[in-house]
């Protein structure tokens, strides 16, 4: 919950953590016509790519850090941009290929807003989020180590890395 | 008398398990408790990159950490994103 | 048509402006569909706010300038960035509060890739697209100027302004 | 022998309709239509930051552009996005 800067009126933020495949479509139609009053919504879709290798990939979280965490970021991002809403779904357990990771939503009364909180958000999720990842390939599990580009995103925002 | 230990990420596979059970050490140090756990688990959570969550909440990694009957102590490698 | 810079397949942009209202969730759908190897799709809907004063919103276009300016903008989106599908959908006519007005989405392997495209094609749709926009307020139509913030907006790409 | 003269934006309203049909003046140049034109009308297409089309394409404003029977020109004021 934050206090939207222009209207005053507390912006609520939708952040899930889901154990079971969710639909993007449905939850982005649902949050379009949640704010009519929105000039601009940018989502953000991660999904597990297909053709690849890759034959599944699995997040593991950690409950007592990884939602509340995802619940600090939303609080962040509505307090640095004048957003009418945010929607965050992240999928744990695991995924087959073409399967939604991620969903993020900004809806704001002018783009550049909705553009920048979509971007902070995932930014900040792949990088400093309590998630583990590893994928399978050739039947045999691996545990994916954090990409430099990771910190490298993280630092566009002038903002600390992961604690 | 027990701490419920939790493994994070690859520190999962060195330990062989998601969690244990561990006794309380004494003294009830972290210190005393990576002295009880097998030398390989003790090294892989043990890296400069591997934060330490007590009971939900990040604490410093220091030898003195002081531990009680109960706790989960969670062992976090660096996360590798959504 | 653009050359994906690192398969070396053509990439082809859907790139169409319609006269009557369309189905954002359904179109991003559709994309999100054509595109499981992708590994990120950023979209931006535009819509006509709701509970401002405006009552209806009107955009002309000019049918030898419109399109063909539209599908050079795409052009210029798959030649920049690493692209696996681009779809760009603007309305013209007159539309009500809480109807789109144009859905851009961008797929691509990597999100930052997917991020720049739909930013730099909204920025070039607001400002340099052959789109005239009148507001009704109280029952008259009036047209709206153009906003320095579109020129600014334009000139974060270096590139020129409207032409 | 005619143009087909195109007005967009704004100057559908300085022109009062969104298209209307000129004689092809004498001489055949932008010049000598904007002189056919009423007063208000060739002012409001002649600003600075009007842009012409003549079949389609941009063309530069300059006094001399010919004109041919059955031409379109059209008159763009600066857009207003989408």
């Amino acid at each position: 919950m934050a206090s939207n800067p222009k209207s005053g009126t507390a912006v609520a933020a939708d952040v899930r953590l889901v154990e079971t495949p969710f639909d993007p479509s449905a939850e982005l139609a649902h949050f379009t016509a949640a704010h009519p009053s929105a000039g601009g919504i940018v989502s953000f879709l991660g999904q597990v790519r297909a053709g690849d290798a890759v034959e599944a990939l699995e997040l593991k979280h950690y409950g007592p850090l990884t939602l509340p965490g995802m619940r600090g970021l939303a609080a962040s991002a509505l307090g640095r941009w004048d957003l009418l809403g945010l929607l965050i779904v992240h999928r744990s357990g695991i995924m087959n290929p073409g399967e939604p990771i991620v969903l993020v939503a900004a809806a704001a009364r002018h783009r550049r807003d909705a553009f920048a909180a979509a971007d902070f958000a995932m930014d900040h999720l792949k990088s400093e989020s309590w998630f583990w990842k590893r994928e399978r390939v050739g039947g045999a599990w691996r545990w994916i180590e954090p990409r430099p580009d990771d910190y490298a995103d993280l630092a566009r925002w002038d903002m600390p890395g992961p604690v | 008398m027990s701490l419920k230990l939790v493994f994070l990420g690859r520190l999962e596979d060195a330990a062989g398990a998601p969690e244990l059970t561990a006794p309380l050490p004494q003294p009830a140090t972290l210190s005393a408790l990576l002295g009880s756990l097998p030398p390989t688990v003790a090294e892989a959570v043990s890296g400069g990159r591997v934060k330490l969550a007590l009971n939900g909440r990040i604490v410093p990694c220091s030898a003195d950490t002081p531990l009680s009957d109960g706790d989960e102590l969670a062992f976090l490698p660096p996360v590798s994103g959504g």
